[in-house]
């Protein structure tokens, strides 16, 4: 998993396909980094992701609900085009972490 | 209607079959000459109902999933994901957004309501203690098919 | 040996369902993590098998293909295809290369020389009038196998 | 399907997967441009074929006949490295039509 740290900010950038099979794998090793680095921001880069299904929304939800416990906040970046639906029927909107919309 | 092609698939409900189970119906669907989108969204409907297969269907066991894919004339794509697990109890609940039984896993509840935003219809036929099965319906434009 | 994993597909044996057999193998045995060679191995030979179905077994007519594919723990994939076409009356000639029945689409009588050269194993089972089955081994690399 | 005519000669670029369900196309195709332009030397530049099954030499003799029957010859040209072992165990290279091989 590629990553990038900026000041309070970390950036993990997902790749490949987001099913229920790999979303552990992926949960695991952002919480391993999430504990460790202890971000202000997390930043879920999007760009690579080619297939996502409703376990990549359990993902960030999860992921925000970690962030809000730390007292930080996440951001959902890059969000290709093919995965804007699913994003949106989401109701991610209403929760500001989709960054570039509803601002 | 007359079939103008068909195809059944039979698998254990293991998470690394996922994929797979997604990608052989869209590589069926294929033939049809789909749009990126429209594979697009049969891929993330039929991820759905096979994950809820080995998730919910056989929690903490490893049983079959059959998967049944027809062309109709009409470029409709009838898909059809069966399991002999649990059941559903409440068909109507389950299919509520948000509604889910499973917490660890991090399940958003969103499983049918993909299905239903990425597909023409959604059916549930449904015994407690018998199995599920989820009828996918969608209708692809019709383009340049050469089945 | 215990199997780690199976699939089986049943479909009819249009020329339009070649491609799709030979792409739900190969994403089936992905999950081994295989080389792009041994996938492409792979593909040759059940291209070739389930073409033989298509254009021998069921010369003038439309019969189901059944493909059943096990995974087994020392990372060897068996891949049964199977017909209830005509059969074959003489397995031994019918596998030498150069060997074909059909002249008019150009068969070049190789279908059973590159499974062979493509795979571990090819065995050929056939009853005249009742069908063939062809079983495919093949031992891939161990890289990172996660089933 | 892309073709280019220099000369006498005349190259068909091939693409894709080349099966039994699609070698009838190509071959009409093939047959017909052939026919019409009754080139010297054709050439199949495979430089853009993924896929190839024993269907795929099928093509290859069968043109290889034809340009023998119009008293031309055939060229097999760009071979990608995945395609070599097929086309070496067809027999191929004895009839010398692999381009850049047994010269
Ligand atoms: N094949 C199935 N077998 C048994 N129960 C199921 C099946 N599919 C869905 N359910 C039930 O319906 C609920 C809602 O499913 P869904 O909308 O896909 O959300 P999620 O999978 O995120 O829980 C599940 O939590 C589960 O209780
Ligand atoms: N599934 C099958 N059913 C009946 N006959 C078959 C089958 N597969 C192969 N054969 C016979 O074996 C011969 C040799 O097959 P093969 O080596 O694949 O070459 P080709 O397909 O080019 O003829 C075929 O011409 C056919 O007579």
């Amino acid at each position: 998993m590629k990553t990038m740290s900026r000041g309070n900010e970390l950036t993990i950038f997902l790749s490949g396909d987001i099913d229920h099979h790999c979303a552990r794998e992926i949960r695991e090793a952002a919480d391993g980094l999430v504990h460790e680095k202890q971000p202000g921001v997390l930043k879920l880069n999007f760009a690579d992701v080619g297939f996502m299904d409703s376990s990549g929304i359990g993902l960030i939800m999860g992921r925000y609900r970690i962030m809000q416990l730390y007292g930080g906040s996440l951001k959902v970046t890059d969000v290709p085009e093919g995965l804007r639906r699913i994003m949106e029927l989401s109701g991610l909107n209403a929760l500001d972490v989709l960054e570039g919309e509803n601002q | 209607m007359k079939v103008l092609n068909e195809m059944t698939m039979n698998f254990e409900s293991r998470s690394s079959n996922e994929a797979f189970a997604r990608g052989a119906v869209a590589l069926f669907v294929a033939q049809l000459d789909p749009t990126v989108s429209e594979i697009s969204d049969i891929k993330t409907a039929v991820s759905e109902a096979v994950t809820n297969c080995v998730v919910h269907a056989y929690t903490d066991t490893v049983g079959m999933i059959r998967i049944n894919v027809r062309i109709l004339p009409d470029n409709t794509v009838i898909i059809k994901i069966a399991d002999r697990g649990c059941g559903i109890e409440d068909i109507k609940k389950a299919m509520e957004p948000l509604f889910t039984t499973t917490r660890e896993q991090e399940r958003a509840g969103l499983g049918f309501a993909v299905m239903q935003s990425f597909c023409d219809s959604v059916s549930v036929r449904s015994t407690v203690g018998k199995g599920t099965t989820v009828t996918l319906r969608k209708r692809l434009s019709l383009r340049c098919a050469n089945v």
